[in-house]
């Protein structure tokens, strides 16, 4: 069993399916847990959830790479993306977790495979403790890992054991940091303050033409 | 008059008078029709009406543009190659006869002359290519001289096959000899076209759309894989010069097809002998090379290129036998009629 | 004076003198950033020998604007403004899938008439989009004339697209909730219903017979023109499975034999409602992903003109907050795109701005064969293959 | 689903003995026949469409200076300062009412991306799409448009166009 983040249903025997989206959608749903709970068998998975129809399976980082081999030979061979979510307590520019107290801090793998004779995909999800990023590669599994696994070690700064290239991807080689980390400050967000901070209204003792003129509007007013 | 006077006297006219215009009434209709073909208008304000004046513009244009010569290059050929281009095929009007009385040469070996001159082409493509210091330019060089080797035989077969149906090597000869043609006994005065040559007359252009890398042959410059290849480094006006000298080689080479297959000056009706004949002569001429340079024109702006290996095959495979198996069909025509 | 040789050692000298390997070093040839056949700034470091390519290394990355962290710091209603530029020549079908992994988190649903708007213009961008594949590929084995024609025609539907989005390729018209209900009227200075101008339907009709034409056009002129089945035929082959292992999605798939098409399988838009079939190849070459765009294109005039008779009144948008604060969860949406499978999987946190949003377009895994497919082609055959590809740069680099 | 396999099918070509690159050329020279298409821009003007986002046009009157399009704008390309002015009571011994007043909307249409969120969000009508395309500048601070310009533009916004009925 890996580690139960807050966000994550507890799995207590072979995995239950959290309550899904509201209305949309909800046959979609069902199947949706439906084919994370094959899934989940047959890669024997910790627990699964298939919230808003989309069918995630948790794994271990151990058993990683024969996990998606073994959802792969089981009808779900077309790779879609694999990618990662940096769920951290500081974030320094967007949107913080709703509840940081009670956040495991953490590095989220996924890796989406899906079926191409009907619409049943999972999302295979693993976690990489912070202080130590690496996680196996899949490139032997899928060739078209190579690409996203560079762009996740560049973004993430995850490191993937026995990766064939694992240079950057996109950004050049002299860039330092991993910009997709939370920690990362977006530069076009710091040197230029956002307009919503200026209000119309002067602040009371402020200096400045606007104000002055306030002031003088509020005095012709008052001796009417 | 001094020999070497007459010389420069006889290229200047051939230059002046009738490749520059002849290129440029060429590169004109190209802009024009393939714009239409392709429901664009095409040039448009140059000139005042329809854009004639375009051609001359954009040379204008081009002269007054940096002549640039890479670091890289080896900067003496760089700067021969267009001229050698431009000679060799300024070299080909001399021999080409717009009437009965109008050639500035008429060559005794006329065809053997043209079959050697326009292959010096080759050699400043190739110097181009070489002397750039660019590696597309290399390979379009490479790919120009193999296509132009490739296609110079299945070309000089296909002559071959009308000057032994000619019996002459003279250009003016050929001309004369489709006025006067026989066929079994029978005075059948059409051009060889019709009398015997037309699988001759197909090899013959097919090889100059591959002398002039013109699609569906034109690997050497193909600008979606060698970027314009062995031009990628010219610029202004020895760029100018190679895209003269493309549109006056094609104006040269119809020039020839029309003159072995179509009659040249002659028309069937036409007297060969008649004085009119340098007067009317000229006109057919030119209407023939414009009606050659529009189907030229017409391919490349409808097919795609082929493959350098694919027109290795065709040359090697198909043309050069087909083109022996003329000169031998022709031969035995020859014997019997 | 000569000396005779045996005649077979003769021989067997001649065949040495002939087989010695002819030495010929590795040239390294940089392709791109800059150059006609990589559809904006690639770059592809090629060791080539002679015309034959040995490896192929592709550099992408000149175009990242990094929008997956942009995302993170913007509203969900400027996310939008901003991912229809992923993709740029199919601008409206890369909003769709956005929005509705948005509507799902929120438990909204559009309104009929908004999904039927939303096919309708899907459809019109898939057919702006491979109509623009089937000018530039011709250009890429050197006929100029398809790309006038395909652009020609293109030119309607992107002049429909504007007459009800405003905007030719970023339409900005995907709403939470439905498609853009009101904005800035004219001199009345009254927000304005952006509901479908009247003519849009005889237009579009006419528009798609005038595709249709075009595309009948384009059979004689490039699939029936034996030089380009020469180019085509037999080229840059993809098997199912590599296919697969790589993620090529879209028609790039489907030309190989796999027919899959998410239009089928994903209910996001009302496709159930709509007859069409779906074009499957069968060697997974060059010309079949050409053929297998050009009937998508005669499918996706189908699949209009059924949308444009059967499109039912109503509002144009779902009750959606003014605010628009989005419940903790995280939704994977894809769909199908002209170029295959677009996904967005957000993960919401509870707030205005998503907490992450990971976008999965399709020319990026499209592209990633590029160096399995290439290695030992030929020079003109890796633009041909490259073209084939159907990628556009915004599209991998995101 | 209906499986179309595409390489059995026969080209243009196939069935009969006009082989496809000349039909191709019957192709090309219907098209050099007929007019072309081209609209000659300089002399020639296609009307945009009355949605077109070309540029944005204000009407200052209606401006409350309430921020909500520079918030709102994804490039933060509006700048907008105003101040309140207190009216004067239209009758006698009425309140003194406060009223904001523009000094400043620029947009800088250099950064600008034509989304149109800012029209959208502006809830007194003041912001307005004009199609008018031809404003390009020969440097790039000509493209930061100040109120006066904005104002300008109100002229050629178009009326909205009618709607489909179905």
């Amino acid at each position: 069993m890996t580690d139960s983040p807050s966000d994550r249903p507890e799995a207590a025997d072979g995995g239950t399916a959290r309550e899904t989206a509201p209305d949309a959608g909800s046959a979609n749903a069902s199947a949706a847990a439906e084919i994370a709970g094959r899934v989940a068998e047959q890669v024997g998975a910790t627990s699964w959830s298939a919230d808003y129809d989309t069918a995630k399976v948790y794994v271990d980082r151990d058993r990683w790479v024969e996990a998606v081999a073994a959802a792969r030979d089981g009808g779900l061979p077309f790779f879609s993306w694999l990618s990662a979510i940096d769920w951290s307590r500081q974030v320094e520019v967007g949107e913080s977790v709703a509840a940081p107290d009670d956040l495991e801090e953490r590095y989220e793998v996924m890796c989406r495979l899906s079926s191409v004779t009907d619409a049943s995909a999972v999302h295979l999800v693993t976690s990489l403790p912070k202080d130590d990023p690496t996680i196996a590669t899949l490139v032997p599994t899928f060739g078209g890992a190579e690409w996203h696994e560079r762009e996740a070690a560049e973004m993430f700064g995850i490191t993937f054991e026995g990766h064939p290239h694992l240079v950057k991807l996109y950004l050049p080689d002299a860039f330092e940091g991993n910009p997709l980390r939370k920690s990362f400050a977006l530069l076009a967000r710091e040197v230029k303050p956002w307009p919503g901070t200026v209000d119309v209204e002067g602040m009371p003792g402020a200096t400045g033409p606007s104000t002055e003129n306030v002031e003088a509007a509020a005095m012709e007013g008052g001796e009417e | 008059m001094n020999f070497w006077l007459l010389v420069v006297v006889k290229v200047l006219v051939v230059a002046g008078a009738v490749m520059l215009p002849g290129a440029l009434l060429v590169i004109f209709g190209e802009l024009k029709i393939s714009a239409h073909m392709q429901s664009r208008i095409g040039p448009y304000f140059a000139g005042g009406r329809f854009g004639w004046a375009q051609p001359l513009a954009d040379g204008l244009k081009f002269m007054q543009k940096e002549d640039l010569v890479p670091a890289a290059a080896d900067a003496r050929v760089y700067r021969l190659a267009p001229y050698i281009v431009l000679i060799s095929t300024v070299a080909i009007y001399v021999i080409i006869p717009f009437g009965p009385d109008l050639t500035a040469r008429d060559l005794d070996l006329g065809v053997f002359f043209l079959l050697a001159v326009s292959s010096l082409s080759t050699l400043g493509v190739l110097m181009a290519g070489w002397s750039s210091g660019n590696k597309y330019s290399l390979m379009g060089g490479l790919r120009a001289a193999a296509q132009l080797i490739a296609y110079e035989l299945p070309m000089v077969l296909a002559v071959v096959a009308v000057a032994v149906q000619a019996g002459t090597l003279s250009l003016g000869g050929i001309v004369q000899a489709q006025a006067h043609t026989e066929l079994f006994g029978a005075n059948i005065h059409l051009p060889y076209l019709i009398t015997g040559q037309l699988l001759g007359f197909l090899i013959f252009t097919t090889a100059s759309l591959a002398e002039l890398a013109r699609i569906p042959f034109d690997m050497p410059i193909a600008e979606s894989e060698l970027t314009m290849g062995y031009l990628t480094e010219y610029s202004g006006l020895r760029f100018t010069m190679f895209f003269l000298g493309e549109y006056a080689g094609m104006v040269a080479f119809t020039a020839i097809a029309a003159t072995l297959y179509l009659g040249g000056w002659w028309l069937p009706g036409l007297s060969p002998e008649a004085g009119y004949m340098n007067v009317v002569g000229p006109i057919v001429l030119v209407t023939k090379v414009l009606l050659l340079s529009f189907l030229f024109i017409w391919f490349r702006w409808t097919w795609p290129r082929l493959r350098e290996d694919q027109l290795q095959t065709l040359a090697w495979k198909w043309l050069i036998p087909l083109s022996l198996a003329n000169i031998v069909g022709t031969a035995l025509f020859k014997v019997i009629m | 004076m000569t000396t005779r040789l045996d005649p077979t050692v003769a021989m067997h000298l001649s065949d040495a003198a002939v087989s010695v390997e002819l030495e010929t070093p590795e040239m390294t040839l940089n392709i791109g950033p800059q150059h006609p056949s990589t559809h904006g700034v690639l770059r592809l470091v090629a060791k080539v020998d002679g015309e034959r390519v040995d490896s192929v290394e592709p550099v992408i990355g000149y175009m990242h604007r990094g929008y997956e962290k942009l995302a993170e710091v913007r509203t969900y209603a400027q996310i939008t403004a901003l991912i229809n530029r992923i993709d740029w020549v199919s601008g409206f079908c890369n909003e769709v899938p956005f929005v509705i992994a948005v509507e799902r988190l929120m438990g909204i649903e559009a309104p009929e008439r908004a999904q039927y708007i939303r096919l309708i213009l899907a459809e019109m961008t898939r057919i702006s989009s491979h109509l623009l594949f089937m000018s530039s590929y011709p250009l890429e084995l050197g006929a100029p004339t398809p790309l006038m024609y395909a652009l020609r025609e293109r030119e309607h539907v992107m002049d429909l697209i504007e007459g009800v989005t405003g905007g030719r390729f970023h339409p900005n018209f995907n709403r939470v909730g439905g498609v853009k209900p009101a904005a800035g009227g004219g001199s009345s200075t009254k927000k304005v219903v952006q509901d479908l101008p009247s003519g849009f339907f005889d237009g579009t009709r006419r528009a798609m017979d005038r595709v249709d034409l075009v595309c009948d056009e384009l059979d004689t002129l490039v699939t029936g023109n034996e030089l380009f089945r020469a180019r085509t035929v037999g080229v840059g082959i993809i098997p199912p499975d590599k296919a697969l292992a790589y993620g090529v999605s879209g028609p790039n798939l489907r030309a190989s034999g796999v027919g899959f098409d998410l239009r089928k399988h994903e209910h996001i838009l009302p496709y159930d409602d709509i007859e069409f079939e779906i074009p499957v190849g069968r060697n997974g070459d060059c010309f079949d992903r050409f053929v297998v765009r050009l009937q998508e294109i005669r499918q996706a005039t189908r699949i209009v003109r059924q949308a444009v008779d059967r499109i039912p009144a109503g509002p144009l948008q779902a009750k959606v907050p003014r605010i628009l604060k989005v419940p903790q969860g995280q939704c994977y949406v894809r769909a199908e795109n002209p170029k295959g499978e677009m996904g967005y999987f957000v993960v919401s946190e509870g707030g205005r701005i998503p907490y992450r949003v990971k976008i999965r377009s399709a020319s990026f895994s499209n592209l990633s064969i590029l160096p399995w497919i290439l290695a030992g082609q030929l020079i003109p055959d890796l633009v041909a293959i490259m073209g084939s590809l159907d990628f556009v740069l915004g599209d991998v680099d995101r | 689903m209906t499986d179309t396999r595409t390489s059995d099918r026969p080209g243009p070509g196939g069935g009969s003995i006009i082989p496809g690159i000349f039909k191709g050329m019957k192709l090309t020279l219907k098209a050099l026949l007929t007019k072309p298409v081209t609209v000659n821009y300089p002399l020639e003007r296609e009307t945009p469409v009355p949605r077109a986002r070309g540029v944005i046009a204000l009407d200052t009157e209606a401006c409350t200076v309430c921020m909500l399009c520079a918030r709102e704008c994804p490039d933060w390309c509006i700048y907008i300062e105003g101040h309140k002015e207190h009216v004067p009571p239209a009758t006698e011994g009425g309140r003194v009412r406060t009223r904001a007043t523009l000094d400043r909307f620029d947009i800088d249409y250099a950064l600008c991306m034509y989304c149109g969120i800012c029209v959208e969000v502006c809830p007194f009508d003041a912001l307005f799409w004009s199609p008018e395309y031809e404003y390009s500048e020969h440097d790039i601070s000509g493209m930061l448009h100040p109120m006066e310009r904005l104002t300008d533009w109100l002229e050629s916004v178009p009326d909205p166009p009618t709607l489909e009925t179905s």
